[in-house]
């Protein structure tokens, strides 16, 4: 899915010169110590920030060389977990994952079921009329994760999606992924999670100053990165 | 901005639902439309009416022409009556006797008038004709016309004193319509920097949305309901006060002061002019200034 | 807000950089101070100058006393001399002689004066006196009182004419002081709004402030010394538009328009008071404004 | 240190009547599933939440009753990790830990040689002059910790502080929190790694439901909260 890709921002190089692809229906984790580039690797896929050298296809999109009007059609076929969440401060739970809908221009109908529909999966229906500031960490983490499952894109993508959950919630979270995955969704995760990296094995890509140190189809989380 | 109806139902609702949720940004933002534009509306009042007094002052400039004393006074009458009357640009014609014009010399001098009795034995005023010209500012053209008719020995048409008139008179309609200019810009500047803020501190949700697909459109719309709506209602506040105001400060100059001879102009279209000019202001910068400062997010 | 020399020198610090760091923040919020104030500044100048020159219409006012003409001049001239020097409230009193008064009379008729050529041989006008109260307000009292003196035949203070004339004066002050009151709330208004909005846009910070343990005191200083500055630079562009305008405009107006009797006020003074207004308005504000509005997010 | 404590936030009740004394220089883990009261109970004690009733006391403070005026100085005896790290957005990395500092009027050159130091123990003196936005959610975590800890309270709150950050970044981060804890500093951590519990045993305070379900010595992280 990528050719070359590499990013430096600001003066700082967060990722060097790197190659992967990934295939579509895949599950890969992304590891790494803190700073090695994981979440860099994952905004550029999503153009958060721009390549400023190399390639990468995505869905069939020429994500380096997008044009402004064309990334939103980009984002919408990928579902982003972001890291610091990244949720509408004004807007209820409930409104916040019917937003994801809503910019495609689904019927209100079709909104209501499908989004009471995931927040019933990750534990979250009763907190619909909720406001992201009357959460808990936690909870919070959880709405970000069912806004980027909502339209069911083909990609999803997340980084450390269960960095503020407790072990049984992140395996109730973890396993969403997993049946999403065997539905056919790309899953490119970024995880801190030793156990889940290794309970759960699937392919693992491990990131250290910005270079691809291990590529492993069944991967460890690893020591030595 | 193409759009399809529902999507724009659902725009407009979100964009009131804002107005609402910003509560007091929405304040805020609409009390600084409304003052802002109360002064614009209040001076534009004030603007008019001074233009309309002013009009009214120069509406009195007139030529004297006074008939020549040693021809027969109805040849002369009839000769430069007839003469004034194929001349271009006059608005009316009034001829005035001796007498007449006795009587009224007498008038201007109010109390001493009395002094004057001794002329009216032997009055040695001429005849003569007041023309009021179309525009007044041809007036000076038109007295220059008119001396050369026969049988009028003399004109006045205020001289220097209308020259000086006159002066005065653009200089208050320039600075009218300076401060004019000058407010609509400062108004047009304030809103949208007001705008501007209350949209940058929304900064991170425009951010947001991108980051979920949303397309600039998508996200403009709702900027551009709360927008027009924040302009609608800024622009209507002050039109009320306006209304209101301008009603009773007629009541007041004319029946409490008694100042009748200061001729305000009448509520009705006056109020109509200022409300859609304060209105067009309101929309226009309500609109534009959200789109612009959205624009500037837009990029990421 | 009591505070150590230290911890000021800090909060100087902070709230200097933090003017940078908020960038096209602070340059919205200076400009709205700057633009308000300058059409305070601006409304004020005109303002200084329309007094100025309604006084000096209201100064014109005068009472006019025409002796009786079957007393000897002398006599008469004598006695009324000595006792309008004995009243109150006068300030200038002129001896005019009947040939004067013919001179004058004749030049207010301008080209029609020569009509009144025939008087000359038998001067019916009467000698006067012009006598100036140090009010102009009190000239009707004072005519009264001139009314009562020996041979003092009749007097004009202009009667009707002149209680016009300071209806429309006190209208016109009236209407400027109601202008300049309500541009001076509506500056307030809007300065404070525009401040309030963008401390507004840091609320977020002042709460993670308060939570690592700063004292109300320790927020507060840093907005205090931004407000001051936002207050006090946005005071001076104003002042310096309107002192270059207002050196232009003079030049202008009587240069190029030749308005010499448009008597503006010299530029030194006035530039002086209007400076201390705005400095005056733009520092208060500047600080009310960021004060009240921090405290809005100190109750945390 | 505390009494009887309890909350209840717009209308939902997040944590019933609940007893808890913590000694001074005690290292209590707070643990529980998401939504639990964790950072509700974190949050009354340095009074960013009031009680709706009972009585709290922390340092001498009377926590539950203290005046407007008097919270700053309770919190300047608190060093806080918040679980959404809060820290300012235009101020450096250096200049928001040092902000810790200023509060309480320390000299500018000890602010300094302070800020450094602590910003070398958790390795982030490179990124002194970086600004939150440029550094990586790890990065983050790290510069609130490092607040936290400048200016030696005597108690130390951290609400999830390796939520974000990889297994070997985690240990350096716990072993700072144990060090100062044998210095005599009184730390209550909410956390989700079942690893750092199980395997750094301290006395365990498990939550549910707005409960304490369990309160043990040498605890575990546990199956049953
Ligand atoms: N906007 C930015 N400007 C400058 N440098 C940045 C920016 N964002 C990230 N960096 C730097 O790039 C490097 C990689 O950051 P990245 O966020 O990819 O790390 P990460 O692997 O996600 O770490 P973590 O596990 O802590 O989230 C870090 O050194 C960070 O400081
Ligand atoms: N400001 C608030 N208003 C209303 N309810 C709130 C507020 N803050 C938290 N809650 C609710 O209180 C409960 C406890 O929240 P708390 O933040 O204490 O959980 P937590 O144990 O820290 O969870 P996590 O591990 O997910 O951070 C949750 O159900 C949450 O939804
Ligand atoms: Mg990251
Ligand atoms: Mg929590």
């Amino acid at each position: 899915m990528q050719n070359v890709g590499k990013t430096y921002a600001n003066g700082t190089v967060a990722l060097h010169a790197i190659n992967v692809e990934i295939g579509a229906g895949e599950f890969v984790y992304v590891v790494g110590p803190s700073g090695a580039g994981k979440s860099t690797f994952i905004k550029l896929m999503y153009r958060e920030e721009k390549a400023s050298l190399g390639e990468i296809f995505i869905n069939g999109f020429h994500v380096h060389q997008l044009q402004e009007k064309d990334i939103p059609f980009l984002r919408r076929g990928i579902g982003v977990v972001f890291q610091d969440f990244k949720l509408l401060p004004r807007l209820t739970v409930f409104e916040n994952v019917a937003f994801a809908l809503e910019v495609i221009e689904t019927d209100p109908q079709e909104i209501k079921s499908k989004v009471m529909e995931v927040l019933e999966l990750v534990g979250l229906a009763n907190k619909a009329r909720n406001l992201p500031s009357q959460l808990s960490g936690g909870e919070q983490q959880r709405v970000a994760v069912a806004r980027a499952l909502v339209n069911r894109p083909s990609l999803v993508i997340a980084d450390e999606p269960t960095g503020n959950l407790d072990p049984d919630t992140s395996d109730d979270i973890m396993n969403l992924f997993a049946e999403i995955n065997q539905n056919g969704t790309t899953v490119v995760m970024a995880t801190h999670n030793k156990e889940i990296v290794n309970s759960m094995k699937n392919r693992v890509i491990a990131f250290e100053g910005g270079h691809i140190v291990r590529d492993e189809l069944k991967g460890e989380y690893g020591y030595a990165y | 901005m193409p759009i399809n109806k529902q999507a724009l139902g659902r725009h407009i609702r979100e964009g009131t639902r804002s107005l609402f949720r910003n509560g007091w940004m929405t304040v805020a933002s609409v009390s600084a439309v409304a003052i802002t534009l109360l002064i614009v509306g209040v001076f534009l009042t004030f603007a008019f009416n001074v233009n309309h007094i002013v009009s009214s002052i120069e509406n009195d400039v007139e030529v004297k022409a006074y008939l020549d004393v040693t021809v027969d006074r109805n040849t002369a009458k009839q000769h430069v009556e007839a003469e004034l009357k194929k001349l271009d640009g006059v608005e009316q014609i009034t001829f005035i006797t001796k007498e007449e014009g006795l009587k009224n010399f007498k008038a201007k001098f109010g109390e001493k008038g009395d002094l004057l009795n001794s002329l009216e034995k032997d009055n040695f005023l001429p005849d003569s004709f007041v023309v009021k010209a179309e525009t007044p500012q041809k007036t000076e053209e038109l007295g220059q016309k008119i001396k050369t008719i026969k049988y009028v020995k003399k004109i006045n048409t205020g001289g220097d004193t209308t020259k000086k008139l006159f002066a005065v008179t653009s200089l208050v309609r320039t600075v009218g319509l300076v401060f004019v200019i000058g407010l609509g810009f400062t108004a047009i500047f304030l809103i949208s920097n007001t705008i501007k803020i209350t949209i940058m501190a929304r900064q991170n949700e425009i951010e947001i949305m991108k980051l979920v697909g949303a397309t600039n459109n998508f996200i403009r719309w709702p900027f551009f309901v709360e927008g027009t709506l924040i302009g609608f209602v800024g622009a209507l506040i002050p039109i009320l006060i306006i209304l209101v105001g301008y009603a009773y400060l007629q009541r007041y100059i004319q029946v409490q002061l008694s100042l009748y001879f200061l001729d305000l102009l009448p509520l009705y279209p006056l109020i109509l002019q200022i409300s859609l000019i304060l209105i067009g202001i309101g929309l226009f910068i309500g609109v534009w200034g959200s789109l612009i400062s959205v624009r500037r997010f837009l990029r990421i």
